[in-house]
């Protein structure tokens, strides 16, 4: 088998941070090269030195034999290589055409753009993909799902022999992750080879043929996919076992509600959307990606409108039209999104983790208790094994998995009696994901409530002591947690159109 | 019969300008018009004046009287206002062109020049002397510098014009850029400030620096010139007849417009005051607080 | 399908000028109608033609400027220089035609070339020397004002040795045309840059990247595209824009004022500003800009018209302002 | 730990002056250390006691305005309103104690509630009613400046009757303390605010919400924080600051001139983007915004006193800030 890449003794620092020592990788053609490893070890980065973007302190990287060191976008395209990067980088103003051909705009003479060939090439390439999308629709308004799928089109559309992908499923569901893995079969039978970052174990036996393991930066090994288990590819990844142990759902029918909601209902997005959720219990949400469940979340906590509906908190008819209300209410909500939503990227660790609980730092003349926020942080740092030089570093400087880590840690330090985990495991590695499912069940364990939206089923059926599905808006129905229910039974709800509505509503 | 007279003027913030106004209004009261007083924020908006022109001649007023800020720039409006046969009267500043049928202004010239004769008067003949001007490009602030350079070159051989700086009638800027004059010229022996903001900035420059022994000529009144006057901060200054050079053009545009016959060269006239003049009832009718 | 594109996005001719905000502009649209139709109320001399033209004509100066400042700032940037660079523009013609004597065509291609390398210098500021466009363009703004006066000597600069010259702001090829309609070839050549822009925006690269650039330059140079390439021609372009103001001003006075300039740029950035562009770039019409610099036009001639005293007038001014720009956000939603 | 985290971020007080920047804030410094020795070098009466206080003082109304607009800037907004926003409450000043003869500390009191006050009013435009801060504070730039004239009968208000009211900004406590040091209290007013401010941006929790709004104000609002009220506090603290410059201007001219103010804000807000506060918001310090501050207004003194002429003067100052800034990034690199 001929190697079309070899990246050989690569170092990389960053100020205060060493992000690469010694780290390598090979990748053939025609194969699919997983490549592992804990939130901050070195995934992105190394790619990024591949890819041009970063320049390597030290180390040879090899392209079809020939030492190459590309510098910028630019010269990695010219060398066959493409990314798609783990952060989105779309142009929101611009249509979904418009992203994918940014700098290859199909032109008439004066540089004027053809713009009608430019959608029906992007109409083909969504067409290619499964992917139900206009093409003139501003991005800026697509979830990060579809936006992920934008970017994978994108990429797909160089057609380069060398496609990287860093986290492409962290924001897709399983029918799309499924749809994306057709494609990704269809390049390996044209020789091409893919290196595929990924935190979901489960996918490296479905698709990877090698898989390379990294820790801190460095290289630790090489192993056949399909050999191996899945169990001795994390202790490799994370120098320990990682065992979970199944799930125990209580009964819970003693305990008070915690939250109830009312027919909740706002155009198409919400409709009528009614549940209760006790103390002590973890009500999972599946559906499908545009199943309405962020917005759910959204409207439970203020953060959008609603046209109808009640909702109750401990019993009592809440008014909440602004997450400040929620708050103060006592809901908190961890959004899926946590570029736009989630953190003051150009602020530091510590500010962003206290971000939701000033006032408990503050002395009553407003002078912020520095000391006590260093501690807190710190504190919170070390319980989700958060990889920062320190707790002053900025949190865009962090890897994609520990900026979600502060996410979940601003909300865990903010003690709300009701907490909304939106995709809280989206990019987070399998160690500090068992981390994040200890801490939601200690929650519970404490008698607080949780809605745990995720689009991994796996996820949500391990976590949750009910499980409500949506589709289209609706309620379609809400399972019990636990081994009776499996993921076709929730799959059928999920995918529960118009029609057979009537019988969801009354399952509760 | 509610005639009406519109006045497009250099500025209106500024106290002059307020003591025109009145002038103006004065005229208006006595002759039963109804006037407009309009003006742009500074001295360089040439083409805001020629809007505010265009939105008077949209009024059809009786007659019109107009300060060009630059004459040539107007002329197309004052053909449009001959042809539709308002009158125009020219104030503070001459229009050259033969269409406005009166001319109410100051002699800035001959005033500048008054000013350095005193300014030679008071500094022995010789001697570094410094302008703090309030525009580089303006027809007022061109003709006050230039009257008073001149005059100096003319018959004062002996005395050095050091500097010439521009603070945009600014108080605040008057006044830091005398404190600069004053540092890179020591031995500085006069100031010569060409309209009220520029005569109070140097004041206030000087009184800052503690500097006693300069000569200050101001131009305009204004309360702060005058306080400084009498106090001897200032030493005199140039005054115009503002309230005058208002009425006087109301008075004529009127005229103009009932068709009476009007002479063609109203001048205002100027004089120069100080501590000991300005009381004096025929200053102290010209002088505005 | 691309017909039903075109109008969501910067495709299609007239959809061009209006972009994806279509409905956007409507309402900004709806607040000049507004302001219209009250100033016809309070004063029976507001609306006649003479006056209508007056207004279209003071409108044509600032809304050339802000055509190109608008570009600049969809990019994410901001022009503090428009202003005197258009002095500079208009004193580059008098030296070519007045002081050189030479033909009209090269002195107004002068200017406007004139225009074009100062935009050429702020982009290579901004786009090479990574210096932010605010500083980048206060320090040209000074440098341009100073040499403006260094050049002139002072001095406004005369046109009447070249006749022809006036007649380009004030004389009236329409009137030709369709007598009694004394349309000033200033606010044609205004609605000609209009379109030209507005095409080259929703049509060409160039515009194509306008917007990449102000919704996402990072993810432009991530796809590989020359970004400050780009940028350097979009600031170009932009320049020869405000040349092109500077020919007109100088034309419409007959004379290039050396002083004159300072206080333009906000002006036009408010005229950008108010029709609907974000400055946070990324988004923003060429037909948006042009209301809202004749909302600012209509204003400051309605309250003229209607003999409101002046510092009345600038209350009211900022109050309508704060009104028309509120309307349009409660409308939106 | 505390202690090595403090000099990073804004923490640890002298540390808060400078904040995360630390680095590079030291940077923009060099450049006015450059400055001052080029001017010394240049005229031998520059280096003076007299001139260097001269500068000081010069530097004091804008200084102030500048770190006002500061925390307008960090939130990623902007205050366009500043300058005449100053005379406002520097013509309020004037009818409390001339018009009313009410007592010293009430008519100071009254000019900084006034800016409390307007800041208030562009915080709830922006905040409230969504309007984009460019334009709220646009039309309080004209509404104030209308207001002033008219409140003052456009015409300027004296302070003879408070004789105490000039040695707000002429006297000097200093010297009373260290004779020979003649140090205005203007200036010393600018440092106390400067230092104040700091502070406030750095220990307390306005000052946290200040960098976080511009930041990420999504972020902030679904974090449960009350994101509108806490921005219109901001805006009303920085309200309150530019009442402190009226009063300071006001007391230097020892009278209210109501048609002064228009244009400060530009150079106040160049100051704070030269003193590398980010106008995209999220990063700024007040040190930085004192240097600006103190950069400008040396180089407009030091090219006075080198007598440069004036054209020529502006030239050099839009060059060298372009110099100063670029030195400065690339020195970052
Ligand atoms: N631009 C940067 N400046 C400073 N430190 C950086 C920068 N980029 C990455 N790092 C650091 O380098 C280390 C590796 O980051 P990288 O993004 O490669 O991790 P990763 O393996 O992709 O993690 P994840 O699975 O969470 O995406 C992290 O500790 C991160 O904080
Ligand atoms: N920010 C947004 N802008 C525009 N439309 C949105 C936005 N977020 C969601 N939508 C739309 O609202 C509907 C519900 O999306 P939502 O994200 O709530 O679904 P979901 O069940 O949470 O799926 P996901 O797994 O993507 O979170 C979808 O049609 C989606 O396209
Ligand atoms: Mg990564
Ligand atoms: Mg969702």
């Amino acid at each position: 088998m001929d190697k079309i890449v070899e990246m050989i003794g690569i170092d990389k620092g960053f100020p205060g941070v060493q992000a690469l020592k010694d780290a390598q990788l090979e990748l053939r053609k025609g194969e699919v090269h997983a490549l592992m490893g804990e939130n901050g070890a070195g995934k992105s980065t190394l790619m990024k030195v591949l890819s041009g973007i970063y320049k390597k302190d030290a180390g040879e990287i090899l392209i079809r034999g020939k030492s190459e060191e590309p510098v910028g976008p630019r010269e990695a395209q010219a060398l066959g290589i493409g990314i798609i990067h783990q952060e989105l980088s779309l142009m929101n103003d611009l249509s979904a055409a418009q992203n994918i051909f940014i700098g290859r705009e199909p032109r008439r003479s004066l540089g004027r753009i053809d713009d009608a060939a430019m959608n029906r090439q992007a109409a083909e390439l969504f067409a290619a993909m499964h992917l139900d999308l206009d093409p003139a629709v501003l991005v800026g308004d697509l979830t990060i799902a579809k936006q992920q799928m934008i970017e994978i089109a994108k990429a797909l559309s160089f057609d380069s022999e060398i496609l990287v992908m860093d986290e492409p499923t962290a924001a897709l569901n399983d029918a799309e992750i499924a749809d994306l893995f057709v494609i990704i079969n269809e390049l390996k039978a044209k020789g091409h080879g893919i290196i595929y970052i990924s935190h979901k174990m489960d996918e490296l036996k479905r698709i990877a043929d090698r898989v390379t393991i990294m820790r801190d930066g460095q290289y630790v090994g090489t192993v056949e996919a399909k050999e191996t288990p899945v169990a001795k590819i994390i202790a490799m990844m994370v120098g320990r076992e990682v065992n979970h142990e199944p799930l125990v759902v209580p009964d819970l029918s003693e305990f008070p509600v915690a939250l109830e909601v009312r027919g909740l209902t706002r155009g198409k997005e919400i409709r009528d959307v009614s549940f209760d959720l006790r103390k002590g219990e973890v009500l999972g949400f599946a559906g499908l990606m545009g199943a309405g469940r962020t917005e759910v979340a959204r409207a439970i906590f203020g953060a959008d409108p609603l046209e109808a509906g009640e909702i109750l908190v401990a019993g009592e008819t809440t008014r909440i039209t602004s997450p400040y209300d929620a708050v103060k209410a006592g809901i908190g909500y961890l959004s899926e999104d946590r570029k736009r939503y989630g953190l003051a990227v150009t602020m530091d660790v510590a500010a962003n983790t206290v971000m939701p609980n000033l006032e408990r730092f503050t002395s009553s003349t407003g002078v912020l208790n520095e000391p006590a926020i260093d501690v807190a942080t710190s504190d919170m740092v070390d319980k989700l094994k958060i990889r920062t030089p320190s707790i002053h570093q900025e949190v865009r400087l962090l890897s994609g998995g520990n900026q979600q880590k502060i996410v979940v840690g601003k909300w865990l330090l903010r003690d709300c009696d009701i907490f909304i985990f939106d995709e809280p495991t989206r990019g987070i590695d399998v160690g500090a994901k068992a981390e994040i499912y200890k801490l939601i069940e200690d929650l519970t364990a404490r008698g607080k409530a949780v809605i745990m939206i995720s689009s991994e089923l796996p996820e949500v059926m391990r976590l949750s002591h009910r499980i409500l599905v949506m589709c289209e808006g609706r309620v379609t129905g809400i399972l019990p947690g636990g081994e009776e229910t499996s993921q076709e039974d929730i799959m059928t709800l999920a995918t529960q159109r118009e029609t057979t509505q009537q019988n969801a509503g009354n399952m509760q | 019969e509610g005639e009406y007279v519109a006045l497009v003027s250099k500025g209106f913030q500024h106290q002059f300008w307020q003591a025109v106004q009145s002038g103006a209004e004065m005229a208006a009261e006595e002759l039963g018009v109804k006037i407009t007083f309009e003006g742009p924020d500074n001295e360089t908006m040439v083409d805001k004046q020629i809007d505010m022109l265009a939105a008077a001649l949209a009024n059809k007023p009786a007659a019109i009287g107009f300060a060009a800020l630059d004459s040539q720039a107007a002329i197309p409006l004052l053909r449009d206002a001959d042809e539709a046969g308002i009158p125009i009267v020219a104030f503070d500043s001459g229009v050259d062109s033969d269409i406005p049928l009166a001319t109410a202004a100051t002699n800035n010239v001959a005033a500048a020049a008054l000013a350095a004769e005193k300014m030679a008067e008071f500094i022995g003949g010789k001697g570094k002397v410094a302008v703090v001007a309030h525009d580089q490009t303006s027809r007022t602030g061109i003709e006050r510098r230039d009257g008073f350079l001149d005059k100096i070159k003319a018959d004062y051989p002996d005395i050095e014009v050091v500097t010439v700086q521009y603070g945009a009638g600014d108080q605040l800027k008057s006044t830091e850029l005398t404190k600069a004059i004053l540092t890179a010229n020591p031995d500085l022996n006069g100031i010569f400030g060409t309209n009220e903001g520029s005569a109070i900035g140097v004041v206030n420059g000087v009184s800052e620096m503690g500097k006693e022994d300069l000569v200050i000529i101001g131009y305009d009144s204004g309360k702060a010139q005058k306080d400084a006057i009498r106090s001897g901060l200032m030493a005199g200054a140039i005054t115009q007849n503002p309230v005058g050079i208002g009425y006087e053009t109301v008075k004529a545009a009127v005229m103009a417009a009932r068709g009476e016959k009007i002479e063609s060269e109203i001048d205002t006239g100027f004089y120069y005051y100080d501590a000991d003049t300005i009381d004096d009832p025929k200053i102290a009718a010209v002088l505005y607080d | 399908m691309t017909a039903s594109v075109d109008v969501k996005k910067e495709g299609g001719f007239l959809a061009g000028l209006i972009k994806s905000g279509a409905h956007q502009k409507l309402l900004a649209f709806a607040s000049l109608i507004m302001l219209l139709i009250g100033f016809s109320l309070g004063s029976p001399n507001f609306m006649q033609m003479s006056n209508m033209i007056a207004i279209l004509q003071a409108t044509s100066v600032i809304g050339v400027l802000a055509i190109g400042v608008t570009l600049i700032i969809i990019t994410g940037g901001i022009d503090l220089s428009i202003g005197t660079m258009m002095t500079f523009c208009a004193v580059i013609s008098g030296v070519f035609l007045t002081y050189w004597g030479l033909p009209l065509p090269i002195g107004v291609l002068a200017g406007i070339g004139a225009g074009a390398f100062c935009g050429f210098c702020s982009g290579t500021f901004v786009a090479k020397m990574k210096i932010p466009p605010f500083i980048a363009t206060l320090g040209m703004m000074l440098i341009l004002k100073g040499l403006s006066l260094v050049i002139s000597g002072t001095r406004p600069i005369y046109f009447n040795d070249t006749p022809g010259f006036s007649e380009i702001s004030r004389g009236s090829l329409i009137e030709n045309i369709i007598p009694g309609l004394p349309i000033p070839n200033g606010v044609l050549i205004l609605f000609l840059v209009a379109i030209g822009t507005a095409y080259v925006l929703s049509k060409t690269v160039l515009g194509r990247y306008t917007y990449a650039l102000g919704s996402n330059e990072e993810a432009v140079r991530l796809s590989g595209v020359n970004a400050d390439r780009w940028k350097i021609a979009i600031y170009t372009f932009a320049g020869s824009i405000c040349g092109v103001a500077g020919v007109l001003i100088a034309s419409r006075l007959n004379s290039a004022q050396p002083a004159l300039g300072l206080g333009y740029e906000l002006e036009a950035i408010a005229a950008v500003v108010i029709g609907g562009t974000s400055l946070a770039g990324g988004r923003g019409t060429i037909l948006g800009t042009l209301i809202g610099a004749l909302i600012m036009s209509v204003l400051t001639n309605g309250l003229r018209v209607m003999s409101v005293a002046q510092e009345w007038q600038t209350v009211a001014t900022g109050a309508i302002i704060i009104l028309a720009v509120y309307a349009d956000m409660s409308r939106k939603k």
